[in-house]
């Protein structure tokens, strides 16, 4: 169940260019939150930012009852987030949205492909998955080096392949490009980031089991409003609320 | 302190709704908070097929409001009726059915439908949908295809209908003035004032609709501005709406001559608006002397002017 | 960077002049900065005779905007041209003259006055005011008054005439096409959209005019969706106005479809807002692929839609 | 010449009910601030609170190049400004309008009456008066007890008659039942407060010499929007300024 809860920002550190790591404590228990759910933020008062931010779930820690997020600024509601300091309370909506369904995965081997600020949720999920036993190879891909975060943290769980467009850290190139050079074994694959980069995953893992975290503007970001539908794929006319339904969906389920 | 009102069609407990579009058919906020402590609901427009609406982006943020594009979407009247009052059903709550259509057949047709449930207190005829038979003109804009749908809608509807103007017209008093003689048993009003964000980047309109629909208090007062004339001008009531954010919003618009209220786009900021605006209505309305809801009606129509003081 | 504009009667070194209204006649803000640096000036509406304007107060704040009555408060058009204009005279920059009236007569008698000065080098015609003769209806409202007036205006004035267009219709594009094909040379847009005020405290209305004009950010994405949606349907140049406050903002307005801009509530909050804007508008046009104002005209009409990217 | 700068919080305190005095630091000089005129302070952003906060200047110390305000919280505006801690830098426009002009009076014996929010310019006049050598009496009216301020600071300049609505602190009534009962000798009378309070001491001194500040709504605050009229009192249709050539004016100058 979604609820809202003031959250105290507890650490926030810059991990990379404009890019803002924070540790949020709840007031309200978050053991339910799940990897691939998202927190849907008030960034404003009654006359600016009107519509609240959603930010993908990036850690929980259920002792501490905190969990972390990582965003990149880019407008004014991420750039208001960002003068926040610790101690300060946020308004927050959580946990909204489905998120990866790994309880009931059977899966061995994971990969993980996530682009520049749609790599926060995989860390999670990473996590979870390497508790369940799951193998994990990740391929994360950054416009440059200095947007490069997280590197060693996804290699506690597994291999990690990291890609920039440029070549600045890492391989040079997509992310599908390790795809291509790499023989990388798994039965489930698991990607968050940029549309483009979605399409092309899809793509090239036709034939695999998977599942893709998408983004839309939001309204509600509680299933009410219709903002943020994307059609089915199954030719029936059908929709889903990337809020409520998602962000998380089959790959193929959902038309990108 | 008494907030009940009452409304051809609709005994409240409270002047307080959620409006159209902005609350789906209740069940998601019906997560959030008892939707028992509303005066009533508005739910999400209907059309007499399913529509799908318009591609995303729908929604931009601007200052101090929202745009959205949504384009009606909805399962039909058939689907709603069977699949989404049953549960609304549950509430001791008035429901207020919004009815959209693109023809006067389809607002009849749409209104005749709901005819076949008990759930649905009143119909809110939203008449901002562009006429296509007349050539995308809407019926919100023009006096006459506004009687025409509200007459029309008028002799098959078995419960009152309110009409919910659109603020994007020159003469609001003239759209009420015929609306009003064509039958309508209230007004509801304002709808969203027609807007446009170009995103700078990809130099083309955010919304893929191009325009949408600007709501949020940046509206306020055209939404105020627009009762204050129209009460003026008609004898029906009136649901205020229009950015409405906190209690003493509300008592503006009570002030300005609205009978009850709807709340839009502070539901996205704030899910348990409705219920905390009706907790602290009471404060409010006591803090500005007045005793009930009923009694801060049309109430900013009648004071002389006060100077400003610094004491 | 070339931030030139040529519009007719008006060669701008740059697209960046304060609105009518909000610059007075230019001494005030004169002391602040150098008013060499502006693109033009707007100045104070003109009436035939001196007038008084509204009671006070005359102002309200609002979410993202204020509402002004300030009522055509002026010394008249001779005393504008003989007290007002010699000190316009010794700046390197061409003076808009904003001309008011409540009749078609009004309107040609303030025009003719200005054709007695060289210092104007446009005509911007505010068709916002009502016209008495007519009952009080607003010439901006009907497209027949509009055009009637626009080109008696025309036939008596020795500059080029920009029609400033009011928000508050059901039809911005007729009105624009009407005032053109009376001979406009420009449009002006947009004015304020009318609203108001309640006063919790005094139960009445808080302007002393009970309504005045919605300005600022709350109303820029109407006035946004207005010009792209007039630039589709005219040829003449636009200057283009409604909360702006930032070098981003003029350029969405360039790219609606605006060739130069004007700044009205703005300047309250920061006097310095035009240079500041002027100084930053070169860096903002070249972080969005532009090489000059030119090249900006207009441009959020082309390209496709592209998708949200979170990279 | 009035200049826009930025201002440092460098004292914040809170002297009487919603009543809080701050001192503001200046970065370009504020020598020529006078008694009566006021500060035009940005109090929000480009969304919130558009337009500035006039607000009078109650004391200058030059040394330090401060100013000290004193405002009462009222609204959004007043209430965004009492949330501002030492520190901060606030948006200002000063000095604005037209101060008391009493260089040139002939004055010997002062009387200030103030009421409310509208007793801090009385301060700093009453310091001025007071080092010109000019005997100062003062009149203070607030609502009640809760609401007073600065007693002991206008006692140092003369004799001091503080009135409340309720009797609960100095005497019960208005500041012109003083001016009943007790027998001033003045021969110049300063006044700001509530317009009542201002048409109430400008008849019962109707033969007196003296000088009023009077409020309105604000736009610019510089003199370009014609927001703040006042009509003459000399039936040839003029008018005044408020923030321009005000808010000072002489007794009978402008219509209250
Ligand atoms: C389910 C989900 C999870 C997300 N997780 C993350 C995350 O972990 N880290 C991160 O940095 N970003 C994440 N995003 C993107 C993030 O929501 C946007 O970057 C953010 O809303 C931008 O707000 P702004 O005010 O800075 O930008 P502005 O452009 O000023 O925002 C204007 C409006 O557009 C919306 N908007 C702008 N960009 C996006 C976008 N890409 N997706 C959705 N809405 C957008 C804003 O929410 C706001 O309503 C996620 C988005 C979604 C939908
Ligand atoms: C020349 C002058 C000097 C002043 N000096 C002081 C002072 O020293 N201390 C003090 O506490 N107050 C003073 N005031 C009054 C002060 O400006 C208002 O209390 C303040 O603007 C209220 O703002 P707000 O946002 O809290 O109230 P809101 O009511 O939310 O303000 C809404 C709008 O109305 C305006 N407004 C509201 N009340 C007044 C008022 N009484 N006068 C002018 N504008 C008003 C605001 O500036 C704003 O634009 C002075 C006013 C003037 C004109
Ligand atoms: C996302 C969204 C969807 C809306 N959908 C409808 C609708 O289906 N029918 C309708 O009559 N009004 C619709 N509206 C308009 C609102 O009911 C309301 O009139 C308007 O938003 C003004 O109120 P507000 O400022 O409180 O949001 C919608 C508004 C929003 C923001
Ligand atoms: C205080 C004030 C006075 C105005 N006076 C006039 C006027 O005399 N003539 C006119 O055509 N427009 C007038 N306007 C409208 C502005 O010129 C402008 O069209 C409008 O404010 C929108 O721009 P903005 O949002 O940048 O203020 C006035 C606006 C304000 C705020
Ligand atoms: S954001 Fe409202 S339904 Fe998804
Ligand atoms: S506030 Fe603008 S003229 Fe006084």
């Amino acid at each position: 169940m979604i609820n809202k809860q003031m959250m105290t920002i507890v650490a926030k550190d810059d991990i990379a260019k404009d890019t803002i790591e924070m540790k949020l404590l709840g007031s309200v228990n978050l053991n339910s939150a799940e990897p691939g759910q998202f927190v849907h933020i008030n960034v404003g008062n009654s006359t600016s930012n009107m519509l609240r931010r959603p930010i993908s779930i990036a850690d929980v820690n259920k002792d501490q009852q905190t969990i972390t997020i990582i965003f990149k600024v880019i407008g004014s509601g991420t750039d208001q987030l960002r003068k926040c300091v610790i101690g300060d309370d946020l308004d927050v909506l959580v946990p909204c949205g489905k998120g990866y369904p790994i309880d009931n995965l059977p899966a061995t081997r994971a990969l993980l492909i996530g682009g520049g600020i749609g790599v926060p949720p995989l860390y999670y999920l990473a996590k979870q998955l390497h508790e369940k036993g799951v193998e994990v190879t990740s391929i994360l891909g950054f416009q440059t080096k200095d947007n490069v975060f997280y590197h060693s943290e996804f290699e506690e769980f597994g291999s990690c392949h990291i890609v920039t467009d440029d070549g600045s850290y890492g391989f040079k190139g997509y992310v599908t490009d390790v795809l291509d050079n790499e023989n990388i074994d798994f039965d489930y694959f698991f990607s968050c980031g940029p549309t483009g980069m979605l399409k092309a995953v899809s793509n090239k893992l036709e034939h695999k089991k998977g599942y893709i975290s998408i983004e839309q503007r939001m309204g509600c970001g509680i299933g009410a409003c219709y903002a943020c539908v994307v059609p089915t794929n199954d030719q029936s006319g059908g929709f889903k609320k990337i809020c409520k339904d998602g962000p998380v969906f089959r790959v193929n389920e959902v038309v990108l | 302190m008494s907030l009940q009102i009452n409304l051809p069609g609709l005994a409240l407990k409270n002047p307080i709704m959620p409006a159209s579009g902005c609350f789906g058919f209740g069940r998601e906020y019906g997560e959030v908070f008892d939707l028992n402590q509303l005066g009533a609901i508005i739910i999400k427009a209907a059309t007499k097929e399913e529509r799908y609406g318009n591609q995303t982006p729908r929604v931009a943020e601007t200052s101090s409001g929202m745009l959205n594009a949504i384009g009606l979407q909805n399962p039909g009247v058939n689907n709603i009726i069977d699949n989404e009052l049953p549960f609304l059903a549950n509430y001791d709550v008035p429901i207020i059915a919004n009815v959209a259509g693109s023809s006067v057949e389809e607002y009849i047709e749409v209104t005749k439908a709901f005819t076949r449930t008990s759930t649905v207190k009143a119909i809110e005829l939203n008449i901002s949908c562009p006429n296509v038979k007349e050539g995308g003109i809407q019926f919100g804009t023009d006096p006459e295809l506004a009687a025409e749908v509200t007459r029309r809608v008028k002799e098959v509807s078995h419960v009152p209908v309110y009409v919910k103007l659109s603020p994007n017209v020159s003469n609001i008093g003239a759209m009420a003035k015929a609306v009003e003689s064509a039958g309508a048993d209230g007004l509801s009003m304002i709808n969203t004032l027609t807007g446009m964000q170009i995103n700078l980047s990809s130099k083309r309109p955010l919304l893929a609709n191009k325009t949408g629909g600007l709501s949020g208090p940046a509206i306020k007062p055209v939404a105020i501005r627009m009762i204050y004339e129209v009460k003026q001008q008609v004898s029906i009531p009136i649901i205020g709406m229009g950015g409405i954010m906190t209690a003493e919003d509300v008592l503006e618009f009570l002030l300005a001559g609205a009978n009850a209220v709807a709340i839009g786009t502070a539901n996205f900021n704030n899910p348990f608006i409705c219920p905390e605006i009706i907790g602290e209505l009471p404060g409010v309305l006591t803090k500005y002397g007045f005793d009930s809801v009923e009694d801060a009606i049309g109430k900013g129509h009648e004071h002389g002017y006060t100077y400003l003081s610094r004491t």
